[in-house]
């Protein structure tokens, strides 16, 4: 898609108010529906309107391929980071309240925060490296077939 | 007094919003051919939803729910007609020619299966 | 008032599915599709305000964007057969 | 809210699935799938559950039929006939309607407050967000706190889903042959125009 204009500028236009809105729906996560699930869909859905417009070569220059593979193990890392720490500071897996052991609803609020973005990084980096794989397919159908 | 202005004003715009959907509905099945569907599919149906958009932003008043459609109303009036576009041209490169008033028993040759 | 206009969506999001089974091109289902999401994110946001709750407009927001992408796919897919870069075969005469 | 709207959108939904079992042409099938993964988010928000409604928002029309395409790179255009007879397909798949619509039979009524689910853990759940968690949204809530070890266990399953699909179809030196490509595109090549593309349509 080498000369269509007007996608090219639509997309330009597009692209950062969708990242924007991932990540409104990422930190209202607790106030509105929504949460790391779906902001990391709609953050990958973003590059992958930018792939598909300007190509795969530019997509993965933008954001490489390794990069997108240290987002998703750190992802993982993470949430069971968290769990881990609650463990070491002498609460159970996960257990948020030791997080802040004078007031366990802030530690709470801090152990969502970064579950949420745990899901977030291995969510939107796993969709953005499964439509890498996809897309930079040569393509084995033949004439024939098509 | 207010009120019942804003009131007759988001009447007005969402039932004409809908019947610019309904109509769009109906060209988008009924016209003939490709090129001419995509004037109800694309030109019609921005319209309606646009006037929609704007009847239900009058009858929210002044609040955060205003700001989200008026955002809504933004991308649909520019992702529409681009993907209308998009369409269009795909078929036009694709060899998928419009039906002339010269020859009117021609069909369109698409992958009808 | 907001029960016409969901009426109205429902009508359209009719004749819109039938457009999108009897085709005939592919070209006239990908218009029907995205007619079709249109009519999605408007009906999501009627009924938001017919449930006297208009505050997930968050969802129909999400679907005007991401419905784009999904057009958009489709159309690039069709004319290159893959969603990377552009294949050799295009250079043929 | 009345269920006529219910109604009518399952019956745009029973229509959409007939749609895809009939229709050979698989990329209609994957523009019907963005159509019933539209109409499901619909109803969810219908039944009051946006958060599910989000999600298939987020994944059913977008990233869902990009990898749906990206699979059919893999594929033809139209799907074969089977081979087999209809019999056997028309008798499980009758068997399997009637045992689920025996097995319906039991289920409480839908939103009745005597299901087992309302009297065991969700009044707890109720009743302890404020106190112990103090965030306005019970599904995350329930989500990231109560229920952290399960969604934990998500977030492991879609990782290990990335791990394998870059095992199975990911390449090892990205964008090499495609720049050489890119070079010899943007030397000869002239702007698209009918004249000079082949007409796809077979």
């Amino acid at each position: 898609m080498r000369h269509h204009l007007i996608l090219r500028i639509i997309t330009k236009l597009l692209i950062a108010p969708i990242l924007l809105f991932a990540l409104y729906v990422q930190v209202h996560g607790e106030i509105s529906p929504g949460g790391g699930f779906q902001a990391g869909v709609i953050a990958a859905a973003a590059i992958i309107l930018y792939g598909l417009v300007f190509g795969l070569e530019a997509a993965e220059r933008a954001v490489p391929p390794s990069f997108v593979h240290g987002i998703m193990v750190s992802g993982v890392l993470i949430y069971a980071g968290t769990g881990v720490y609650s463990m070491a500071v002498g609460g159970q897996f996960l257990d948020y309240d030791q997080l802040d052991p004078h007031y366990p609803v802030h530690g709470q609020h801090l152990g969502i925060v970064l579950v949420e973005l745990g899901v977030l990084f291995t969510v939107s980096a796993t969709m953005i490296l499964i439509f890498y794989a996809f897309a930079g397919r040569p393509t084995p159908i033949g004439e024939k077939d098509w | 007094m207010i009120g019942t202005a804003a009131d007759i004003a988001s009447w007005l715009f969402i039932v004409s919003g809908s019947a610019g959907i309904v109509i769009s509905a109906l060209g988008l099945l009924r016209l003939p051919d490709f090129y001419t569907r995509l004037h109800a599919g694309g030109v019609t149906d921005t319209f309606g939803a646009e006037l929609l958009i704007i009847g239900l932003a009058i009858q929210s008043g002044v609040s955060l729910i205003t700001a989200k459609l008026l955002i809504i109303g933004l991308f649909l009036f520019f992702t529409g007609p681009t993907a209308t576009h998009a369409t269009a041209n795909a078929a036009w490169v694709a060899g998928l020619k419009p039906r002339l008033a010269e020859r009117p028993d021609e069909r369109p040759d698409g992958d009808n299966p | 008032m907001f029960l016409v206009a969901a009426v109205a969506l429902l009508i359209a999001m009719a004749l819109a599915l039938i457009r999108l089974f009897i085709g005939p091109s592919l070209y006239d289902r990908v218009l029907a599709v995205n007619v079709f999401g249109t009519k999605t994110v408007l009906l999501i946001g009627v009924v938001g305000f017919l449930t006297g709750r208009p505050d997930w407009l968050d969802i129909s927001l999400l679907y005007a964007l991401i419905n784009f992408i999904g057009t958009l796919a489709i159309l690039k897919f069709f004319r290159y057969r893959r969603l990377g870069d552009r294949p050799p075969s295009e250079q043929r005469p | 809210m009345s269920p006529w709207l219910d109604f009518v959108l399952f019956s745009i939904l029973a229509a959409t699935a007939v749609g895809v079992v009939i229709l050979r042409n698989l990329f209609a099938v994957v523009m019907l799938g963005a159509v019933f993964s539209l109409v499901t988010a619909a109803l969810f928000v219908v039944m009051d559950a946006p958060d599910v409604a989000f999600t298939e928002a987020a994944v059913g029309a977008g990233i869902t039929t990009v990898l749906l395409l990206g699979a059919l790179t893999l594929t033809t255009r139209h799907e074969r006939p089977g081979s087999s007879g209809i019999a056997i397909p028309l008798a499980v798949s009758l068997i399997t309607g009637a045992v689920l619509v025996y097995g319906s039979l039991d289920l409480p009524r839908f939103g009745s407050p005597d299901a087992p689910i309302h009297l065991h853990l969700a009044p707890e759940f109720l009743v302890g967000r404020e106190p112990e968690i103090d965030i306005p949204n019970i599904v995350t809530a329930i989500l990231a706190s109560y229920r952290g070890f399960d969604t934990l266990g998500e977030v492991i399953v879609v990782f290990t889903a990335g791990i394998g699909v870059l095992l199975l179809i990911g390449r090892h030196h990205v964008g090499r042959r495609n720049r050489v490509e890119d070079a010899a595109d943007d030397k000869g090549e002239a702007p698209d125009s009918p004249a000079q593309s082949p007409p796809e349509s077979t």
